[in-house]
């Protein structure tokens, strides 16, 4: 029984307007993070550096990060990330001589070993954009045997997958398909939501000719876009930790295309579409932009804010976490940036244990006894605060709209 | 039928904290927590059953013949001293982790009113041996069950912003009042 | 550009505290309205009550919803020293009006009003404040307001049959008047008194304010179930219980299947089922602590139905578990952890219910036969005389022989009496002889004072010897 | 006023450091018995805080506890038979409290913490402070609920052997203020729970 809420997506007000490019910016902040990992800078203040080069590190899995740019690094200082931290990054400005990429440009994709495809994926830096930015190349090391597209993007207001696949739905299917030949996978299902027509009618086109991608819809409830509730509506398997267990590999739609470019042009994404959107923001839209783009002077170019009692979200409005300044550098794991205003929420009560998040939540924990019990390590410890997954839906579903979600965040901390 | 009436009686009606008051002192001290409160419980339990054996055959072997009843606090109090010694020698030498869980109770029952009060009623009431067995196992099981849905209660209640003149042991007084009232209604 | 930092999702549903409380008020106005027409209107018409009197009920109610919000306020105004915008800012929040209504409801129909104003005001301070305020507080607070005013004025509260019913209908309510019949009669003694069961139905029965028609208690379970305001398992498995146990008892009494749907529609079970123990605070939070508590709380009242003198066991019994919620919560989460263990709180569930049903089976059959503590050793024939051994429970074992002659006992004499310790005040006025005088209505003889046991035992033989008399010459 | 609020109340045996309840609760349902047993435990705490103080050299470490113990019991015994004598009621109307103070948590407490290591002034004086408190704070708390629980305050009725006349202020009678509720064990608890919240807010008023 999959636990769920509804919630209406306002997608139509951001889908409607075309991409706005913003590709060219003069200066570029590269965070020094992977999956909430600090990273170990390899380069120094005046060093010049062309498009892919390395300039971190992750050391445990010597996962590298790439320049997005081509220019001269200026220096290293401390930015605000999308968790709300600060990160230092590797401050480069952008020389605008973008390298022509035409000559290593590979006619078949498919002729990769194994072996290949995973050093090529780790080597171009290649990381989920859905949000989790787990080095996608670790997914893949198993054999598995059937690839999931996660095209769902369940958050309100959050366009940037369906945009990626209105434009490059037939890059992607080719992309699709290289994978699969290469890691000998049978068949691939490309999950969207029911009454998403863009991301439906822009695949329809093209689907005919590869025979073992099949577009299968899910329906229209708000954690759908979660892994596990994916894998269960659409093959109903369930596993215990990780998919790769029954051999299943779920990828978004966005790391789909940045392997295709993996693939083709053996170099990392240094692009991405980032959704501006919200009630509180005048004209919603996506914007393409270079990783490591300060969000606040693309934003003053595009439109300006209304109403005042405002939250800057990085990320959607649900899992999303809201910002004291709007200087934000984007970074690939940045879907969207949100503006609401929120104003009708103030009513802050005490938790009356009436139980509706615990039986919302997806994860089948507790956060009504976490917030009670935030204090006492030994108590959290059998709650296991670790197994959330930060969907927000009991603060969502909470009568008296305490923060159960962050009440949890905390308790993850306190109990590593 | 006889014995289930005596033992539902003093499991409810004749609970040894709730409407008997013995015991208190112990009650509020060690149920803060429910580790300390199970562990409470067992140790008082253990130390009541043994010593109901001996006080029964040494008021009926040694005090009414020799009808020096007056004497019998006395010898009550000593059994129970020597005992609880002999208990934390034993536990300390063989069973080792039993004396580390129990290791802080066993001074604290020589004080604790609700074992000399057990068996002091079974005296009084002047029960056979087996009653004096089912009166105590009653009283025993009725303190530990008060015992520690108590100290779950005063876990949950800890937590709340309770103003600090009544934080503590005032409220776990009064809690313990409302549940005195709630037992007495139920006999 | 400056933000407010503010946590948590910022997409909430509509859904909120006060929207619940509401709710449950609206689901409480019908049941007001009707225990008004039943209590005021019927009886202002058709007894010559005045017009004061008769609105008694609706004082009772105004008075308590006024004197919760007045104890709160004094409770912030002088304990916590708010100010009065802040007074007011946290009455707002705190819904006092709910156990101000419910305690109303509970209480009997001619209860007098400062008992009410007593009942509210420690309802509130000792229910709720002490521990809190809302939100934080053990017991439900309009049940510590019932705890309190039985405890302390129990004779004043009055019986429960309101003006009209006083002199229409003779007997108490149902479940009074089923103890009295010691749990067992057949469908005419128990339910024809007040109609048929749709009376009971319907609520043209005599009960607490509150105890109206159970028909209007059920829309307002499947209204409030459906707007998801209360927690829907724990009547559910509540009333379940007790059907259940009921039925075993019905089955093994031979009493047919009204039985149960007696016990469910009458006295205050159905009431304090879905407002009382579903209240969100004061019961456990997840799924399988609801349903271990609810199934806790049938056995519970039927126990205390059938074995206590108090014929409601419904508000004592939920007292009670409010005690255990803690230990529902730590069932229900070693539950959700690994489902495995659910079999275990299974086989205790069932173990409780057999147990129950169990006793109260023994109890009522046991009551049937109504044995006297007194079993004859060994009966010897001389001639017409008949010498009985007899041994019968005094304080210890009263051991003696008795010579009967055509079935008038002619001497008694003990022969072991080492049990008796007051044996001697017996000897002083020689208890045995005289009971002999008094062999035909022995019951009037009263006890020697200070050796009530070995006197009723005494008692005992000489029925014991008559009752097998009788028997030998049937 | 204040130095007696202080002298009586910043350490109260019963109060702040909750040891002795089990005797307190049990017997203030009338006012007379209360304040008798505080006097008992007075004397009690006096003379066994002298004895400890006069022996302590003597008594080697390991085997304080059975020696207290039993100086503690004979003590009491000597004082029940006392009792028995005098005014049977009373001795029946304590039933096993009596001999429950040997158990009591102030003497052996007072006697293992305080009295082996100080020199007898100071034991005496110690004891006497806390006896004192003791006796003031069971003798409100019996007051309280002897008033709000039956109406009456009974000042000389059980001894009445011995004083020779009895003395009982009946206070009220009506309907609503001799609320059996004080009576029960429940009110005993609740009634002390807000005694030590309100003295506890008094002490912290002032200091």
């Amino acid at each position: 029984m999959i636990k769920e809420i509804k919630l209406d997506g306002k997608k139509d007000i951001s889908i409607v307007n075309d991409l706005v490019d913003f590709s060219n910016v003069s200066k570029v902040f590269v965070p020094l993070i992977n999956c909430n990992i600090l990273c170990k800078c390899l380069t120094k203040k005046g060093r010049k550096v062309k498009i892919g080069s390395v300039i971190g590190i992750r050391e445990d899995i010597d996962f590298p990060i790439l320049s997005p740019v081509s220019g001269v690094v200026l220096d290293i200082k401390k930015y605000q990330y999308l968790n709300g931290d600060l990160v230092d990054c590797v401050v480069i400005s952008n020389d605008k001589t973008e390298k022509i990429l035409k000559k290593n440009e590979v006619k078949d994709i498919c002729n990769y070993s194994k072996e290949e495809f995973i050093d090529l994926l780790k080597k171009c830096s290649i990381s989920g954009m859905g949000g989790g930015d787990f080095p996608t190349y670790l997914k893949y090391e198993g054999n598995n045997s059937i690839l999931i597209v996660n095209a769902v993007e369940c958050e309100p207001y959050l366009t940037s997958d369906a945009m990626i696949c209105k434009l490059k739905s037939k890059e992607i299917l080719d992309g699709i398909d290289a994978i699969l030949k290469i890691n000998k996978m049978d068949k691939c299902l490309i999950a969207y939501k029911k009454n998403n027509n863009v991301v439906k009618n822009s695949f329809l086109e093209y689907i005919e000719s590869y025979d073992n991608i099949i577009l299968t819809p899910v329906d229209d409830f708000y954690p759908a876009g979660w892994e596990r509730n994916i894998i269960k509506s659409v093959l109903g398997y369930s596993y215990s930790k990780y998919p790769s267990e029954i051999g299943i590999v779920v990828n978004n739609v966005s790391t789909i295309y940045s392997i295709y470019k993996a693939l083709k042009y053996k170099k990392g994404i240094s692009k991405r579409i980032v959704t501006i959107s919200g009630d509180g923001f005048s004209k919603p839209v996506n914007v393409l932009v270079k990783i490591g783009t300060n969000m606040s002077s693309i934003i003053k170019k595009i439109g300006s804010y209304e109403g005042d009692n405002l939250r800057f979200i990085a990320g959607g409005p649900m899992m999303g976490t809201s910002l004291p300044k709007d200087e934000l550098i984007v970074s690939k794991n940045l879907g969207a940036v949100t503006i609401i205003n929120n104003d009708e929420y103030e009513e802050v009560n005490k938790c009356i244990s009436c139980g509706k998040c615990i039986d919302k939540c997806p994860v089948n924990i507790c956060p009504a006894l976490i917030l009670k019990n935030i204090d006492d390590v030994l108590e959290l410890k059998k709650l296991h605060p670790e197994k959330c997954i930060g969907c927000g839906i009991c603060s969502y579903v909470c009568p008296s709209k305490l923060a159960l979600r962050d009440a949890v965040k905390i308790a993850r901390k306190k109990v590593k | 039928m006889e014995m289930f009436t005596i033992f539902t009686t003093a499991l409810i009606a004749e609970n040894i904290i709730l409407t008997k008051f013995l015991g208190i002192c112990s009650f509020i001290g060690s149920s803060n927590k429910e580790k300390n409160a199970l562990g409470m419980g067992i140790t008082v339990t253990f130390v009541v059953l043994i010593s109901t054996i001996f006080t029964y055959l040494i008021n009926k072997y040694i005090l009414i013949p020799t009808n020096s009843t007056y004497l019998q606090t006395l010898f009550f109090i000593l059994v129970i001293a020597c005992f609880v010694q002999i208990t934390e020698l034993i536990t300390k030498k063989y069973f080792n982790n039993l004396y580390k869980s129990l290791g802080i109770y066993l001074p604290l029952i020589t004080t604790n009113c609700a074992v000399f009060g057990i068996i002091l009623t079974n005296i009084n009431m002047n029960y056979d041996f087996i009653t004096s067995i089912i009166n105590s196992l009653g009283s025993c099981i009725g303190f530990v069950f008060v015992i520690y849905v108590f100290s779950l209660i005063r876990e949950k209640i800890d937590k709340n912003n309770i103003i600090n003149s009544l934080k503590g042991v005032p409220i776990a007084l009064i809690t313990a009042g409302i549940m005195a009232l709630i037992f007495s209604r139920i006999i | 550009m400056k933000f407010k930092v503010s946590n948590g999702p910022f997409v909430k549903s509509s859904n909120s505290t006060s929207k619940m409380m509401t709710r449950l008020l609206i689901a409480l106005i019908p049941i007001i309205c009707l225990s008004i027409l039943k209590n005021t209107i019927i009886v202002y018409f058709y007894t010559d009550a005045t017009l004061l009197e008769s609105l008694h009920p609706i004082f009772m109610i105004i008075l308590s919803i006024i004197t919760s919000y007045v104890s709160e306020l004094l409770y912030f105004k002088f304990i916590l020293k708010y100010k009065i915008a802040d007074c007011i800012h946290e009455l707002s929040k705190s819904f006092s009006i709910i156990p101000g209504v419910l305690l109303s409801l509970v209480l009997p129909v001619s209860t007098p009003l400062w008992v009410i104003v007593f009942g509210a005001f420690f309802a509130n301070i000792f229910g709720k404040m002490i521990y809190g305020g809302f939100g934080q507080n053990i017991f439900n607070p309009a049940l510590i307001g019932y705890l309190f005013i039985s405890a302390s004025y129990s004779s004043l509260i009055g019986s429960h049959l309101n003006l009209y019913e006083l002199d229409t209908l003779a007997g108490a309510t149902p479940l009074t008047n089923l103890a009295s019949l010691n749990y067992v009669g057949s469908y005419d003694e128990i339910v024809s008194g007040y109609g048929s069961l749709l009376n009971f139905f319907v609520g043209s029965i005599p009960g607490s304010l509150g105890e109206v028609s159970k028909m209007l208690i059920i829309f307002a379970f499947v209204y409030l179930t459906i707007t998801k305001t209360i927690k829907y398992l724990i009547p559910i498995f509540y009333v379940g219980t007790v059907f259940v146990i009921t039925y075993v008892v019905s089955l093994f009494t031979d009493m047919g299947i009204w039985y149960p749907i007696f016990h469910i529609l009458s006295g205050g079970l159905l009431f304090g089922a879905v407002f009382m123990a579903t209240d969100p605070v004061t019961s456990p939070i997840t799924k399988f602590g609801q349903i271990f508590h609810g199934i806790c709380l049938g056995v519970l009242t039927v126990s205390l139905r059938f074995f206590t003198s108090y014929p409601e066991g419904v508000m004592t019994s939920i007292l009670f578990m409010n005690m255990f919620v803690p230990l529902c919560d730590k069932i229900g989460l070693s539950v959700k952890n690994n489902l495995k263990k659910v079999w275990i709180y299974i086989l205790v569930i069932v173990i409780f219910i057999s147990m129950t049903s169990y006793f109260i089976i023994n109890k009522i059959s046991y009551k049937e036969e109504n044995k006297i503590p007194v079993n004859i050793l060994e009966t010897k024939k001389e001639g017409d005389k008949t010498i009985y051994n007899v041994s019968s429970k005094g304080w210890g074992l009263i051991k003696a022989t008795v010579t009967v002659e055509n079935g008038e006992i002619i001497s008694i004499d003990i022969t072991d009496k080492s049990g008796e310790t007051q044996w001697s005040e017996l000897e002083k006025n020689d208890y045995a002889n005289k009971a002999i005088e008094y062999q035909d209505n022995i019951d009037s003889l009263d006890a020697v004072s200070g050796s009530t046991f070995s006197s009723d035992g005494i008692k005992n033989i000489i029925k014991k010897i008559l009752e097998s008399e009788l028997n030998n010459e049937k | 006023m204040r130095k007696i609020f202080k002298f009586l109340f910043n350490d109260n045996p019963i109060l702040i450091f909750t040891l002795g309840l089990c005797s307190v609760l049990a017997i203030t349902t009338t006012f007379e018995k209360s304040y008798i047993m505080g006097i008992i435990i007075l004397i009690v705490l006096i003379l066994c805080n002298i004895i400890t103080s006069i022996i302590k050299k003597i008594v080697k470490e390991e085997i304080r506890i059975p020696v207290y113990i039993i100086i503690i019991a004979t003590i009491i015994t000597i004082i029940q038979i006392f009792i028995s004598r005098y005014s049977p009621n009373l001795y029946k109307a304590f039933g096993i409290y009596l001999p429950l103070l040997t158990v009591n948590c102030v003497l052996l407490g007072s006697c293992l913490s305080y009295a082996s290591s100080h020199s007898i002034k100071d034991s005496f004086l110690n004891a006497l402070k806390n006896g004192l408190g003791y006796l003031v704070v069971i003798s409100i708390i019996g007051f309280l609920r002897e008033l709000l629980g039956s109406g009456k305050i009974t000042i000389m009725n059980d001894i009445s052997l011995l004083t020779g006349y009895r003395f009982i202020i009946d206070v009220f009678n009506n309907d609503i203020l001799p609320n059996k509720i004080f009576l029960t064990s429940g009110g005993a608890f609740i009634l002390l729970g807000l005694v030590m919240g309100i003295i506890r807010k008094l002490n912290r008023g002032d200091n």
